[in-house]
């Protein structure tokens, strides 16, 4: 009988650790939400962009390599908007600052919200591009007929590698509804943090040294 | 290294026909250099298992046939032995190593993202493809233009039953193509053997693949990836031809864009539009909302003598232009011109008891659009 | 340690022999041999990201 | 030798032996359906999840005869495209998770406490429990099909977005099966690491357990790492079907491909969950009818190990089209290449095995040989499509469907076949009719083969797979297919007759059934009483 109950004690325990370990699994499966964003924006796995302001890096302009930069907008259904771009691409020097408008236009009489959701190719640009105002990092809000004009002020890190010589940048427009929440959990938090920005999106270009805007040329 | 060898010993080794098209049952050489460089890998590895399956199940067929208990075999009694352990994992390995050096090349070819000649940007819509020539204007959207009759066995099947479109993607032979890749609704993956493409569309992100045709010709694929109802039936044609060629459609086609354009701004007869209008829909509307407006409900609603429809025409246009959100209904505003829009509308208010009468013009769509 | 690693690696490989096994389980460290093959996978993860990283130089 | 017992109830029954409880209901209280649904008996549980599993087998397989129906000629004939999405979406899902997976449980319910020595397993009434879960799942998954707008039709990898924004108002409860049935794994593996672990007979230690017990160890430690991944998955969806999240949704910030990453961290190790059994069954097998001990007892297991370990590593082989980075393409395919090192050496083992055996070639022998044979093959493809530049011409066509097809039919089903028909003398005390089962397996073959054989050509040819119609120059493929399938369906047939046959009588089975069989298994009588090992034996060393 001592067998048995030392069966007993040996069952329970190897009972706890499983559970343990379920339970550490079941956490680890939701922890890999957070954890594949930042994978993906150390990696830039998937294009995905980060979605907060960065700073400009002061460091010398690349001279010698021509980048060109494309932009292409998108809507989507049940969002009456149009997006479009000053330029549909543009030849930026790594390292220099450049300014591109976008406008969004509301093409209905209502009110309503969207937001532009960025991606990148190829992926392996994404952690070389410092996005330093853009439009995706929050939620627009368009007035019926209303027309908005925001710039993406962006530069590229001068240790873009040499390989990359054509970057694409895709901003599909979402709708949001606003009755419900429709974020993704941590994304409420992002863009709280966020919230300067969306009272003023141009309000951090004052500082912008202008002379350092891109040659860049409709083409 | 341009990886001709590894084509050319696959060849050797297969003593197989060279043609660009496949013969059938085995992968197609294709017309670009790094679909050839894939057959080759595939080849290879082929023959390297078949190899190691002459082997292994030859010792093992000689194991039974020998040592048959029936024929008085006395089982001997090892049951280990590290050195051919060892062995037995050392040669995998190396082979492993020797099939990694030629994968990885070619890999790293594929991903190079060197400066291309011509963009296309392909989006998968739920169920068909556009295509966008940036920078030129040019889009269109491409449908599958098999039949429903053929598919219902009412018509004899045509020859390339299931992989025709009534506008197939136009490139050039000898150019640097560059794919970008996204998705309207859910995920599509776009793919012709003969190019050896094969990449998923994904909504809300890019992905970007390339492609230098070797010859002109017509090549075909289907969606990859399941995509819903119709995933059967979007296929991809990929029109190659010489590089004049090429230039000369591509001004064609912006001029027929401008002319539809100024279609826009005459007045049609109903007739006309519910000619065009039944083309549109039986090509874009019908794989959903079914050949005589039925719809398949809940997922899709039927027209036929539907009241809302019926009673209310900016409800309909706003539905057609915008799409309904978060339903299949995806918004045509941008895949369709107004006078395609127009049509269909015009078409469908007056279609199987749907007496309405009303006539929708294409400058009354191209105003909503442009508000 | 030296013997604890090479029977991970061996076994790792799947050619541990079975007198080295038998030495293994009668040592009756059991964490010594889960500790050593855990570090041993990571590192052959980390052996595989580098490869990878070098090939796609 | 144990005292003879009253007659053992006939657990091989049909899949109506719950209705028919009653007839047999003499061996213990409460009697009739009640003591079914009550037992805590190891064996009566394991008997509960192999007729269950049969009969999901024979469920899943009507779906894939439906699909096959479909594809037997060009053209739409049977069914829409909507049901036919359906039908291949339940054909994966019913045959993944309640036709191979309760098929292994029940084996381990069986054949783990008697090939340890241990009296039952170490949580009888969990273990009831987690059997009753199944009927349940599956009962609700099967409902949906009925539901307004129709079941699950994302395939079962249910990809987000067409899984989420996509998918039928079903898909609700589809998630809500889902989380039972995995519920069900996880108690199951719980219980059986527990037995494992704790109940051995005095004198066994790990390395002395038989190679099914050490695979199922390993299986059990798979399913509590990975289920609760996938329980994490499906409540993801089910938050962004009705609670407004973005996991997986781009317009909310979220990312589809994570659904992909999340899921095939899940459903790499549970393809391995689905065969490393199996290598088990035929490693107590092959040793049986060769009349000498297995080949590297040792690497199997380490192999075995190996195997599982790695299989956390090479997700993303199942992903390498959705457009990774070059650096995350080549380790997926690196680490893919290095697992077929394992998984040969354990191919490798049971050739040797054979080598200068005593070989007899009796129904159990000839699926476990052709479980070698069929089941190399797959793995042949399987490396094919490790490389992966090839994969971008293999991926989700009809070269896949008959790589896991051979992975999985010839290898994990014919495995649990072979496991049957070993065993079923210690279950019932018969011999199966021997007549029948080579016939059954004669069938069995050909239909395997000529149904998954022509898939590899229409693969390379172009044909993606999950289409309901497909162009013409896959007709000949196609049809060969439908006529396979057919043929096989109808064989198993047979199993069904043989194990009825064997339950009802049969030629009668000693203790040790068959001659060179060695597990403790073969102590007690056959058919084995009710309650074994009350007082544990002493256990041998033997050579291996």
């Amino acid at each position: 009988m001592d067998d048995q109950e030392q069966a007993k004690v040996g069952v329970r325990r190897t009972v706890i650790r499983t559970v343990a370990v379920l339970v550490g699994m079941f956490g680890f499966a939701f922890a890999l939400v957070p954890l594949y964003d930042v994978f993906c924006q150390v990696t830039g796995l998937n294009g995905k962009v980060d979605a907060t302001a960065q700073s400009i890096v002061h460091e010398e302009v690349d001279e010698s390599r021509y980048i060109n930069v494309q932009f292409i907008t998108r809507g989507s259904p049940g969002l009456p908007w149009q997006m479009s771009v000053e330029m549909r691409q543009m030849s930026v020097h790594p390292g220099q600052m450049a300014e591109v408008d976008f406008t969004f236009t509301n093409n209905s009489s209502s009110e309503s919200w969207g937001r532009a959701v960025p991606s990148v190719s190829p992926s392996t640009a994404t952690t070389h591009l410092r996005k330093i105002s853009c439009f995706c990092f929050q939620e627009q809000q368009l007035q019926g007929n209303e027309r908005l004009t925001i710039p993406l002020v962006f530069q590229l890190a001068r240790d873009l590698p040499d390989d990359i010589n054509t970057i694409t940048l895709v901003y599909t427009l979402y709708p949001i509804e606003h009755v419900v929440q429709n974020a993704a959990l941590d994304n409420t938090l992002k863009s709280s943090a966020n919230s300067e920005l969306v009272n003023d999106p141009k309000g951090n270009l004052s500082n912008t040294p202008k002379n350092n805007k891109a040659a860049g040329e409709a083409i | 290294m341009r990886s001709r060898w590894w084509w050319l010993m696959a060849i050797s080794l297969a003593a197989s026909e060279s043609q660009a098209q496949s013969n059938g049952w085995n992968m197609p050489v294709g017309v670009t250099d790094v679909s050839s460089d894939i057959y080759g890998l595939h080849m290879t590895i082929f023959w390297i298992c078949v190899v190691i399956g002459v082997v292994v199940f030859g010792a093992m067929f000689y194991s039974l046939f020998r040592y048959r208990h029936s024929k008085g075999a006395k089982a001997a009694h090892f049951h280990e032995h590290t050195s051919v352990e060892v062995l037995w994992t050392a040669i995998p390995v190396l082979i492993l190593v020797g099939m990694a050096v030629p994968a990885t090349a070619t890999l790293k070819n594929m991903y190079d993202s060197s400066e291309a000649d011509l963009d296309v940007m392909i989006t998968g819509q739920q169920w068909r493809w556009r295509y966008e020539y940036l920078g030129e204007d040019v889009a269109f959207t491409s449908n599958m233009s098999t039949p429903r009759t053929q598919i219902s066995g009412e018509e004899a099947r045509g020859e390339h039953y299931l992989l025709e479109v009534d506008e197939p993607l136009v490139l050039p032979i000898n150019r640097k193509v560059r794919f970008l890749m996204t998705s309207d609704d859910v995920i599509h993956s776009w793919w012709v053997p003969d190019l050896a493409v094969k990449q998923d569309t994904i909504p809300g992100f890019i992905n970007e693949n390339w492609v230098k045709i070797n010859e002109p010709g017509i090549y075909r694929g289907q969606c990859a990836e399941l995509c819903g109802i119709d995933h059967g039936f979007m296929p991809v044609v990929v029109h190659a031809v010489e590089e004049e060629e090429f230039e000369s459609w591509l001004a064609e086609r912006k001029e027929s864009a401008e002319q539809e354009a100024m279609g826009v701004d005459r007045e049609w007869e109903m007739a006309e539009l519910v000619e065009r209008g039944e083309s549109v829909y039986q090509s874009i509307c019908s794989s959903c909302h079914q050949a005589e407006g039925q719809g398949s409900p809940p997922a899709f609603p039927a027209l036929a003598n539907n009241e809302q429809l019926i009673s209310d025409v900016d409800w309909h246009l706003d539905k057609v232009i915008n799409g309904v959100s978060g339903a299949a209904m995806p918004a045509f505003r941008s895949t369709l011109n107004p006078v395609e829009i127009a049509a269909v509308v015009t078409y469908t208010r007056n279609a199987w008891g749907n007496d309405t009468g009303d006539v929708v013009q294409p400058s009354e769509v191209a105003e909503i659009i442009a508000q | 340690m030296w013997s604890v690693v090479k029977s991970v690696l061996a076994a790792l490989l799947g050619v541990q022999s079975n007198q080295k096994r038998e030495e293994d389980f009668s040592s009756g460290r059991p964490a010594a041999y889960l500790i050593t093959g855990v570090v041993i996978t990571l590192l052959f993860v980390l052996l595989l990201v580098f490869l990878a990283m070098f090939a796609a130089r | 030798m144990a005292p003879k017992l009253p007659p053992q109830p006939s657990l091989q029954h049909s899949t109506t032996a719950v209705a028919d409880g009653q007839s047999h209901g003499h061996a213990a209280p409460p009697k009739g359906i009640l003591r079914w649904l009550l037992t805590t008996n190891h064996k009566e549980i394991g008997s509960l999840y192999l007729i269950f599993s049969l009969t999901m087998f024979f469920i899943g397989g009507i779906f894939a005869l439906v699909v096959r129906a479909e594809l037997f000629q060009p053209g739409l004939q049977l069914v829409e495209p909507e049901f036919f999405n359906q039908m291949t979406t339940m054909h994966g899902l019913i045959m993944v998770f309640a036709a191979v997976m309760p098929a292994f449980t029940g084996l381990a319910n069986w054949m783990i406490p008697l090939q340890i020595g241990a009296p039952d397993m170490a949580l009888p009434r969990l273990n009831n429990f987690s059997f009753w879960l199944l009927p349940v799942s599956f009962t609700l998954l099967l409902s949906t099909l009925l539901m307004p707008g129709g079941g699950p039709n994302f395939g079962w990898t249910f990809y987000a977005p067409l899984s989420t924004n996509f998918a039928p108002p079903s898909t609700t409860f589809f998630i809500l099966a889902l989380h039972i049935a995995g519920i069900s794994s996880i108690l199951g593996a719980i219980n059986i690491i527990a037995t494992i672990l704790n109940m051995r007979a005095p004198g066994m230690r790990l390395m002395d357990m038989p190679l099914f017990v050490w695979t199922w160890l390993i299986t059990a430690f798979l399913l509590i790492a990975v289920m609760p991944v996938l329980a994490g998955v499906i409540t993801m969806m089910l938050m962004d079907i009705n609670f407004g999240t973005s996991f997986f949704d781009a317009a909310g910030g979220g990312d589809p491909v994570l659904f992909q990453h999340l899921f095939w961290f899940f459903g790499h190790p549970e393809v391995y969950i689905m065969i490393l059994p199996a290598f088990g069954i035929v490693s107590a097998i092959i040793p049986t009818f060769a009349r000498k001990p297995l080949f590297g007892y040792a690497s199997m297991v380490y192999a075995t190990a190996a195997i599982a370990l790695l299989s956390f590593l090479v997700w993303a082989h199942h992903m390498f089209i959705v457009g990774l980075p070059l650096v995350a393409e080549l380790f997926f395919m690196y680490s893919t290449m290095l697992i077929a090192v394992p998984t040969g050496v354990k191919v490798f083992n049971w050739v040797t095995t054979l080598f200068r055996g005593s070989i007899s070639f009796e129904s159990p022998m000839l699926f476990a040989l052709a479980f070698v044979v069929l089941f190399t093959i797959g793995g042949f493809s399987g490396l094919m499509l490790a490389i992966a530049p090839a994969d971008f011409q293999y991926h989700d066509t009809y070269f896949v469907v008959a790589h896991f097809h051979y992975v999985l039919v010839p290898g994990a089903i014919f495995a649990i076949m072979a496991g049957v028909y070993y065993w079923l003398p210690k279950w019932t005390g018969h011999y199966p009719n021997e007549k029948l089962a080579q016939w059954h397996f004669w069938f069995s073959i050909i239909g395997v083969n000529l149904t998954f054989f022509p898939m590899h050509f229409a693969g390379l040819a172009g044909m993606p797979r999950r289409i309901p119609d497909y162009a013409l120059q896959f007709a000949d493929f196609n049809l060969l297919s439908s006529i396979g399938a057919f043929f096989f369906g109808a064989s198993q047939l047979l199993f069904v007759l043989g194990v009825i046959l064997c339950v009802r009588g049969g030629k009668k089975a000693p203790a040790k059934a068959w001659e060179g069989a060695e597990d403790l298994e073969w102590t007690v009588p056959s058919p084995a009483p009710l309650h074994t090992f009350e007082t544990p034996p002493v256990f041998h060393r033997t050579s291996h």
